[in-house]
């Protein structure tokens, strides 16, 4: 994230704030980190984990770039969040809820080489 | 072996069935000349004439690569009443050399009992003292204005020669491949051709004459 | 096509009745690239895929037409593509794909005298074991191979059968002889000709699993574009034709790809006898030497030899029970080839040492005489 | 366009299939994926009517993520499969997904063959600059003096500019775009798709753990703000001095053009053909 962004005045009037319209699919994220790296008012940051968490959802606007810009389909931008708890995942099932301080890699078929 | 024997014809068994053909085993036609005579068509032509008209076997190869464009090239057609099993040449019966690179180059195998065919003006030195020289070419030239044409004519005599196919046949298949227009033409050549047999060869050397036109 | 009168007698070429043959089974799609001696097929079917409102396309080299011919065949296409030596060199890697994700193509090879561009105008025989192996993997194979004019017709016709009835691909091995040789045949009429089609899916499309077989071990296959979502690849996969890498569905699979064809060989298993019932001594051979064969067995029984011959049409899968039937008894056996022995390897190996089988190898770009055969068994006998 | 709610890209991914899928963790595939997807979806095709296929590589295992018709071939020849499923179906819409290596490399020759002959297909081709699933080696689009597993000294060869080459081969639809710019690039998807001939997206997407790591660019994060930084929307280049040029590049659609495809030719083909026939009938 540019300092220089940040420091962006706002000219825009903000949008109805999204907050709580930004679901993850932990299960599915790599945590890549492009999310949080793009998205234009700094609303997301990751945790301890490097998963990403709706951190100012005042600053969203819901405008889904994140949703593009995730490679992993683990972003959806504009539903309901399911209801993240801290139980075991079940793999592979978008919007499953899963622990923080689980791997996703592990879950991913190993790629072949060609 | 002479072209006679195999071509089973005795002189006797024609009058007395003159429309049936002459049992054949196994007749081995080679024509051969320079790219541009014409003679994979005249080899077409022979081979459907026997095979489609007269109704016997025939098989039909020809030489391939770049000497088809020019250089000594050739058309093998062989005709017999039995299923064509091998479908080279492997004793030749009748070979037409048009030009004198194809009389050197595939005079190889023929033996005492094969015809030789030349071009009278386009081949100086046979291959053998025996063959016979006829001037295709030159009929094509002078009595038919047209040069292209003497690869019909060359035709029109060995199947008076040989009788590898009957002049009708011969006629029928030519028709068939000729384009529109010039059916008279080539209808005349191959008639010239015959003639030209008949009175050139036939009378020349009738030991070797095994069948006349008379009965085609 | 025309109504041309197929039933009627006419001059045609081998490379000329392959094309009319792949009609009659129902082609309709052709990609190709040209080669000598294969081009005859290639612009025969330029001719007549137009007229009759199907696809024809000249491709940049022999690898885009084999591709091209797999893309259609999973479209629906009934496809062919024809090519000599050089150009099935190229092929290789896509009839493998053909062979692991299970596409019925025909592909025909010319064969002339190898390797590389060899002699182009010149027949060989030296692809045999090429069509067997030539791909890299195991994987089983069907080649037959035609020795007149009248079998190219009926050899390409069955080649698309097989293609269609075993989902595989198929290799029409010809060569330069038979190619370019005109024979007179009679075609037979539209419509008495056996098609198969290939079976296409019987459930719906949600319920469709692209490599799941039933009893007979050969999968249904859907047009790709109808409904059937399915995925293909050239990756080892399950029965939804996803990529897979566990031993219980890759042995399954590898399993499947060889059963498919080895519980079929009485039907695969092709060959014509000559004079073999009181024969003391066998020729087998495939191809045009199949005909200098049946020269020597007519030449050779004229001279008082019990010659008999047993002609292979198809190569692979090795004709072995009647290959092993026609050895019994026999005190000799010459294999002529236009190669160094690789249809007298398999001989051999069938025959496991009860009868004498000499190979006859003759590369110099001609063919196999009558006679030379002859005298060669003159100084075995 | 229109967004994309993504419970209906969920839709054309394939449930049946698991996800994540096997590229590493920020590749600029998933983020064409799901591009591609939406395109898809926007564009009001029928599932059944489209067939995605690829050659080997990376990109090679994108088409098994989606819902549609897929074909994962042989090294370099995705578009030879794709001109036989077009031309055996022409009412089909293929699209064929490659990598620069793929696409430009061993199958070079097809692809400016296809561009020439102006078949109506779809072709992606994602330039990451190098071959990533074996290991980083330089590919035809490596940029002179890049590191390369297969030059570990600096690369020596001028690249390929893929886009130019298949203008200059025929394409009648030639863009570019990045994995950064998302919106854009949904943009010349569907630009893309709309479009009747040969169509091609050079599609830039950042290889990290490779292309990256060898010659320090750090992670796909900063390598997608070299993105940001050095594109320039393809009007804005056309007005660009040639020092302003350097060490950069232009997105956009570079060519857009209409001329008779392949199979307006050949449907004429079969006219003259069956005409032919008939006259020889009678």
């Amino acid at each position: 994230m540019s300092a220089k962004s940040k420091a962006k005045p706002e000219t825009k009037p903000l949008k109805e704030p999204a907050q709580g319209k930004v679901s993850f699919f932990p299960a599915w994220c790599k945590r890549c980190g492009n999310c949080v790296a793009f998205c234009p008012r700094q609303a997301l940051a990751q945790d301890e984990w490097g998963h990403p968490f709706l951190k100012s959802p005042e600053r969203c606007t819901a405008c889904g770039l994140c949703e593009m810009l995730c490679p992993d389909f683990a972003i959806s931008v504009g539903e309901a969040a399911p209801a993240v708890a801290d139980t075991c995942p079940a793999p592979g099932k978008p919007g499953s809820p899963v622990s923080p301080n689980h791997s996703p890699e592990r879950l991913a078929p190993i790629p072949t080489e060609e | 072996m002479s072209p006679a024997k195999k071509s089973g014809a005795p002189a006797s068994a024609k009058k007395a069935a003159p429309k049936t053909l002459p049992a054949m085993n196994r007749l081995e036609v080679r024509l051969a000349g320079s790219g541009g005579q014409g003679l994979l068509l005249a080899g077409l032509v022979l081979a459907e004439a026997a095979g489609l008209y007269d109704g016997r076997e025939v098989a039909m190869v020809q030489s391939y690569g770049p000497e088809a464009r020019g250089g000594a090239s050739k058309a093998e057609v062989i005709v017999s009443d039995r299923p064509i099993d091998y479908p080279l040449c492997s004793k030749v019966d009748l070979l037409l050399a048009l030009n004198q690179e194809a009389a050197d180059t595939y005079a190889w195998d023929v033996d005492p009992s094969s015809w030789v065919v030349v071009d009278a003006d386009l081949v100086e030195h046979p291959p053998t003292s025996r063959a016979v020289a006829l001037p295709f070419t030159a009929t094509a030239r002078d009595k038919l204005k047209k040069i292209m044409v003497a690869n019909v004519v060359a035709l029109g005599a060995i199947s008076q020669l040989t009788g590898v196919a009957s002049l009708k046949s011969l006629e029928k298949a030519l028709l068939a491949r000729v384009p529109k227009g010039t059916e008279a033409l080539n209808r005349k050549a191959l008639s010239l051709g015959a003639k030209l047999a008949r009175e050139q060869a036939v009378k020349e050397k009738p030991a070797q004459a095994v069948l006349s036109a008379a009965d085609f | 096509m025309a109504k041309t009168p197929v039933n009627r007698a006419r001059l045609l070429q081998g490379n000329e009745a392959i094309a009319l043959g792949a009609l009659a089974a129902g082609c309709d799609f052709f990609a190709g690239y040209p080669i000598t001696p294969a081009s005859e097929i290639t612009e025969i079917m330029s001719r007549e895929l137009p007229a009759l409102g199907h696809p024809f396309i000249q491709m940049e080299d022999e690898i885009a037409s084999i591709g091209c011919c797999l893309g259609a065949s999973l479209a629906g296409r009934k496809a062919m593509t024809a090519t000599s030596g050089p150009g099935f060199s190229l092929m290789q890697e896509n009839l493998g794909y053909a062979c692991i994700a299970e596409i019925p193509t025909v592909i025909v090879n010319v064969m002339r005298a190898g390797p590389s561009t060899g002699m182009p105008t010149n027949p060989g025989q030296g692809d045999v074991q090429q069509a067997r192996w030539g791909t890299h993997g195991d994987h089983p194979a069907i080649v037959l191979c035609p020795a007149s004019v009248g079998e190219c017709f009926e050899v390409a016709v069955q080649c698309f059968n097989f293609a269609e009835r075993f989902r595989t691909p198929v290799v029409l091995l010809s060569d330069e002889v038979v190619a370019h040789m005109r024979e007179k045949v009679t075609l037979p009429a539209e419509g008495q000709v056996e098609v198969i089609n290939r079976p296409r899916p019987l459930e719906p499309p949600d319920w469709y699993k692209p490599y799941k077989a039933d009893g007979s071990q050969i999968p249904r296959l859907a047009d790709l574009g109808q409904g059937y979502r399915y995925h293909v690849t050239g990756l080892v996969h399950d029965e939804r034709g996803f990529p897979t890498r566990r031993a219980d569905e890759v042995e399954p699979f590898y399993a499947r790809l060889f059963n498919k064809i080895s519980r079929n060989f009485t039907m695969l298993e092709m060959v014509k006898g000559v004079a073999l019932e009181d024969a003391e001594i066998l020729i087998i051979a495939y191809g045009c030497t199949a005909r200098s064969a049946q020269a020597a067995v007519r030449l050779g029984r004229e001279r008082g030899l019990k010659l008999g011959l047993l002609q292979l049409i198809s190569l692979w899968p090795f004709p072995r029970r009647p290959v092993e039937e026609a050895l019994a008894g026999k005190k000799l056996c010459l294999v002529p080839e236009l190669n160094m022995g690789q249809i007298s390897r398999e001989v051999k190996r069938v025959n496991n040492g009860r009868t004498q089988v000499h190979r006859h190898s003759k590369m110099d770009g001609s063919m196999i005489t009558p006679e030379e055969l002859l005298a060669r068994l003159r100084v075995l006998s | 366009m229109p967004p994309v709610h993504r419970s209906v890209v969920y839709e054309w991914l394939r449930h049946d299939k698991k996800f994540p899928h096997v590229w590493c963790p920020g590749c600029g595939l998933g983020v064409l994926l799901g591009s591609l997807v939406r395109t898809l979806v926007n564009s009001g095709l029928d599932k059944n009517r489209v067939v995605l296929v690829s050659g080997i590589g990376c990109s090679g295992r994108l088409p098994v993520y989606v819902d549609v018709g897929s074909v994962h071939t042989t090294h370099g020849r995705a578009l030879t499969f794709a001109t036989g499923i077009k031309l055996a179906n022409p009412d089909l819409t293929v699209i064929t997904v490659m990598g620069d290596g793929d696409a430009t490399a061993i199958g070079g020759n097809h692809l400016i063959h296809a561009a020439r002959r102006n078949l109506d297909l779809n072709a992606i081709i994602v330039n990451n600059l190098n071959y990533g699933m074996t290991g980083g080696q330089y590919s035809p689009t490596t940029p002179m003096g890049a590191k390369a597993t297969t030059a570990r000294y600096g690369h020596i060869e001028p690249s390929f500019d893929i886009s130019a080459l298949s203008a200059t081969a025929g394409a009648a639809f030639v863009a570019r775009s990045t994995v950064y710019h998302v919106t854009q690039l949904d943009k010349m998807l569907s630009l893309m798709l709309q479009k009747r001939g040969f169509s091609l997206v050079e599609v830039l997407s950042p290889c990290h753990t490779n292309f990256g790591r060898q010659n320090k660019l750090g992670s796909q994060v900063d390598m997608m703000k070299t993105y940001k930084r050095d594109a320039v929307r393809q009007e804005r280049w056309e007005k660009m001095s040639q020092e302003e040029r350097e060490g950069r590049f232009s997105i956009g659609v570079l060519v857009d053009r209409d001329h008779p495809t392949y199979l307006d030719h050949y449907a004429e083909v079969c006219q003259r053909a069956a005409r032919l026939r008939e006259e020889a009938k009678s």
